[in-house]
């Protein structure tokens, strides 16, 4: 499929503002007393977010799971408020009731995140049900790792959603890992996408690190779903370049495998490939590294000037 | 008035919701064609009333079944889905713990979850702890869920249209007991608030806050108390939580004496939050210590004999009476 | 695979015991105060448990679920105890705890049914897992319904039994019904044993109401797994004569589609195969006919002639 | 005495036992090679001492690992399995509830079921609700299992010993919190029996029954009313289930006052069955009204000072203390 230039402009730049992002992270969550809880980055990942998300319109839903920065900025979050709702304050997206696990940004229709892993397949299940029973031209992305792909939950998600031939787009990222598991550890199965058979749904093995290649792909299977042919399976192959968290000293990933990936760096490899082509100068993908910087550190400007929540606002937003 | 068992009540209250509102579906095992034929049950004839895109039979698949629900009610419709034993809202318990009681919250109370979770529970079946086993203070300890727990059938029909039109996650658990007793239900747009307990007799001696099947239990028991000028007040709690206290502590005050009656095993039991709550904020009205009537820490035992013994009855509650009178 | 003529009469004398125990029990139980609880038979699908276990030692494990008589007559339990069970005696074999639907024999390995479906999947591999651990020369059969392999506990079960390659058989029985839901209506996969591929493993499909064919495919996947090639997933395609249970109209079943199956009954055809082929003589297939029926009747009259436990036996056997 | 975090000394209580007893092995997500490499996780360094048969790394299948234990403890083995953190207890508590605890009643005492399910639990890590949530009292609302939650290292060795020996199914609670205090523990073959509370500090004044991650709280506020000569008495219940009524109810004989601290959210908490057991069978003892302590009915959220809010301090337990003084 031909990619335009407009589209492989965007993913690049969703990309770059992505991993700006995270790097900045990596450094912050270090720093004692700034952000607190676990902090888990898609570093690596960021082709399968703004792959899928330039394949998207607006309507259209996510759900995403405990590792979710590149897919929310890809569909369009605020990085400051998704910024300040990592550090916990007031002014995040959530006022703080979320922190970086549970980012909830629906007024870009990316409703909520489960980190139970695996929990993000039934919801949207059930937020495709809704387009389905309204009849709306719209699709849901669910988002998931390849250790996701082991629980139940999984398994009875992707059998209703088939059965009833729901607009949903099944993106599993298979990073190669699961925590401290490698992917031949934890299953025998060699591509998550063959599971897709068990519900007669169509399966798809998408090359992870490829921004326009996960962008063609959830183009088609986003289409499919419109056209009510019902699910796909998306298994984007790719690699989770750092700890599954950001305190963990990666002991068990063999360092040549790491840098092996950090080869095919899905940022760098469309960089040149839009420089080579003709698409972007040299000059303008130095600017948009630089603008990505800039809006990060305003979005860490932002987070760090806002204020905590109050104690008592603890008691607030349960109940409608 | 009409006469209706608690799952005719029941219908009744889906069929109007269904009527009054498009956004209301219905999802679960046999809740289209089930493997019982027969009226007394909850969902009969809904799928021919409003069809196959409203009325979903779903595989045996219970965690995507609540997250259906979840993820359909965060796009504003409100989804009515059915456990068919109560047992089994363990393997849902995720998608409603974790998810549905959670997601308001977590978004900072941008969104809402507007969704009913039907429970099918109760012993006395024969069926064994398999499929029996009362776990409402699973429920009730969970914030961001509501636990309707009705007794009667017109209790039925109008806490479930609130609990439909409620915009957070209800959890409306029905005793299967009730469903084969013939109860008055009034026959229009019928409605309970949630968080609203019931005095359903009252009395000045004793106090019985109970709720679901037991209340049964208790009106044979007042009325034989009453032979002797024993006159207990009964409690109908109908909504477990939010927990009207006040409904409980005025009885408390008046009566000086309680007994917290429920079917479901003693330890951990929802009684232990109600004599929390009387010991905190009714503890100068007391005049004797508290009873608890509910069924033994065993599982529900199959046997009619064994059975019989688990489910709490009249002598039971008449005993713990005489013990505190 | 050539089954021998002394399997073959062992297989169709489980079977005739097996409905004959489930005819009685039709009548039985709709007579008012006999039975409590539901009552869930397995007439038509006698081929499963007896092809199975014939196959089987007397150290295999069986692990089954709701639809339970036939799994466990053909492991050989006493139908009195069994019987007695069912009517909730003091003298069954679980002293009235379980009743009929969580039979429990440990006396023959097969130590618990459960009634929840998808229930027996993870305890079977844990099952398994004990044998690999202890170095066994057994296996543990897993015997569940087609609706069961929608649960997301079939998901884990298959995927860790495989990855660990457990000893254990999965057998599904695949009824065409789950409740009152025909197969195609629960999934979209045309053949459950199709799944298997997604856990790595053997999918094997057999005629079910063959019970020769179903101890075949048995014994080749007990003896995969003894080689320690781990689990094999075998789908017995059978039929649910009944509703069910027995108070379930059958009004979604379509009256031809049980007639046609009615027509496959195994027993009439294993016996009719033994007959013509010489193994037995028609007398003798009448005296195993008059025999079962015995064995049933006095299974019933010991179990009627029993006591109920006393009401404070409630109290006993719950903490070891 | 060697000084250890609480996970250090479960880290040598399962060497002791896997050494004493080839039945035991352990399973879950990360317990042989996991993503903290760090010697204060209870799991640290097992796999290497004991190979991989005996400790096993899962998928990420909780109920698969909660059905593992089930089916490997019916054949004698003794297995420990983890449960990363407590609201994952949704995903296997089908196994747990329905399987583990109820298969021996439904046996008919035939079969036992001696498995361990350890649990990481409580609030303080800023991961918020979907991380963070006390479930003991479902658990502790279970017939069949026991509920075991150490506050000290030294606890938590000796309970888990005689946990992993039990013949029964128990429910072993860590409050992470604890495992980056060190204290002391017996180096020997040390037990402690199930069901036993143990007075962590006597007092004449107020009773304080609490345990797990909260009695460092308790400890610290009855300090300070020390200084106002008010002398509190701390139940440390060790164990929920089965519950030591008897030195509940010595204390509470002893100081007339009565309040429970528990981390859990408040509604449906275990709390509320200390309230009831006192109420039934200590009545006569009370001065005071009783006062729970606890988490609000809230989820936990992540930002610190919300968090903060949540989690029950000296302040919140001083004060509920004047109340009732
Ligand atoms: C139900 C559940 N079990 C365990 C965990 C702990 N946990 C968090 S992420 C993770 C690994 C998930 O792996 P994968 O699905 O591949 O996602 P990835 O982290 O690689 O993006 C685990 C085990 C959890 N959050 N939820
Ligand atoms: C978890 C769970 N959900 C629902 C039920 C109620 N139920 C009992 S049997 C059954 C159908 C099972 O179908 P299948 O697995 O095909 O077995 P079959 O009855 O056909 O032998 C259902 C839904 C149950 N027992 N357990
Ligand atoms: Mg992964
Ligand atoms: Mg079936």
């Amino acid at each position: 499929m031909e990619v335009s230039e407009k589209k492989k402009k965007e993913m690049l730049w969703t990309m770059i503002l992505s991993r700006k992002f995270s790097d900045s992270l990596v450094v912050l969550c270090k720093t004692e007393g700034k952000i607190p809880g676990m902090m888990i980055l898609s570093t690596g990942q960021e082709a399968v977010g703004s792959g899928v998300c330039a394949a998207l319109e607006f309507d259209d839903v996510i759900i995403t799971n405990h590792r979710s920065h590149h897919h929310l900025l890809a569909k369009g979050a605020d990085p400051e408020k998704i910024m300040a709702e990592i550090y916990c304050k007031q002014t995040g997206c959530n006022k703080g009731k979320s922190g970086t696990l549970h980012l909830a940004v629906p007024e870009i229709n990316a409703p909520c995140t489960s980190t139970v892993v695996g929990g993000s397949l039934p919801i949207a299940v059930g937020r495709a049900f809704a387009q389905q029973y309204r009849k709306e031209t719209a699709v849901t992305v669910c988002f998931f790792g390849d250790g996701a792909a082991d629980e139940g939950s999984f398994h009875e998600a992707l059998n209703l959603a088939s059965l009833w031939q729901l607009p949903v787009v099944f993106v599993c990222e298979n990073n190669v890992y699961a925590g401290a598991q490698r992917y031949d550890a934890h299953t025998r199965v060699k591509d998550v996408a063959e599971r897709a058979k068990s519900y007669g749904m169509p399966g798809v093995i998408v090359d992870g690190n490829h921004a326009p290649a996960v962008y063609a792909a959830t183009l088609k299977a986003r289409q499919r779903a419109l056209d009510g042919g019902g699910p796909t399976l998306m298994e984007c192959k790719t690699y989770r370049l750092r700890g599954h968290g950001e305190s963990d000293p990666q002991h068990y990933q063999p360092k040549d495998e790491i840098k092996a990936w950090q080869g095919k760096n899905p940022i760098s490899r469309l960089g040149k490939e839009l420089v080579e082509s003709g698409v972007i100068t040299a000059a303008e993908l130095q600017e948009m590294e630089s603008k990505a910087k800039d809006i990060v550190a305003e979005a860490v400007r932002f987070a760090e000037e806002s204020p905590f929540p109050e104690a008592r606002d603890a008691l607030e937003d349960l109940y409608a | 008035m009409q006469k209706l068992g608690l799952g005719q009540a029941v219908n009744q209250a889906l069929r109007e919701e269904m009527h009054r509102d498009p956004n209301v579906f219905i999802a679960g095992e046999g809740v289209g064609v089930g493997i019982h034929d027969n009226p007394v049950f909850p969902t009969f004839g809904l799928l021919e009333a409003f069809g196959p895109e409203r009325v979903k039979d779903t595989p045996v698949s219970e965690a995507a079944i609540a997250g259906l629900a979840v993820g359909a009610a965060e796009a504003g419709l409100r989804p009515v889905i059915e456990i068919m034993f109560n047992p089994f809202f363990t393997l849902a318990s995720d998608m409603i713990v974790n998810h549905a009681a959670k997601l308001r919250y977590l978004s900072g109370g941008k969104s809402s979850f507007p969704l009913v979770v039907r429970i099918k529970s109760g012993a006395g079946f024969g069926a064994g702890c398999q499929h029996s086993h009362n776990l409402e203070a699973w429920a009730a300890h969970c914030p961001g869920l509501k636990v309707v727990m009705p007794a009667t059938s017109a209790d039925a029909k109008g806490l479930l249209k609130s609990a439909i039109r409620d915009d957070n996650p209800v959890i409306f658990i029905e005793h299967m007991g009730l469903y084969f007793a013939e109860m008055p239900v009034p026959e229009d747009d019928y409605l309970i608030p949630l968080g609203k307990a019931e005095i359903k007799r009252p009395g000045k001696d004793l106090t019985v806050v109970t709720w679901s099947g037991m209340l049964g239990v208790a009106m044979k028991a007042a009325e034989k108390l009453s032979q002797e000028n024993i006159e207990t007040e009964i409690v109908d709690l109908r909504t477990l939580t939010p927990l009207d206290k006040d409904t409980i502590l005025a009885s408390v005050k008046k009566t000086g004496r309680l007994i917290v009656l429920h079917e479901a095993t003693r330890t951990g039991g929802f009684g232990g939050e109600i004599a929390a709550v009387v010991m905190e904020q009714g503890f100068k009205y007391l005049k004797a210590p508290l009873r608890r009537v509910t069924g033994p820490d065993i599982p529900v035992p199959a046997s009619p004999p064994l059975e019989k013994f688990f489910i709490p009855d009249e002598d039971n509650l008449i005993q713990a009476a005489r013990e505190i009178l």
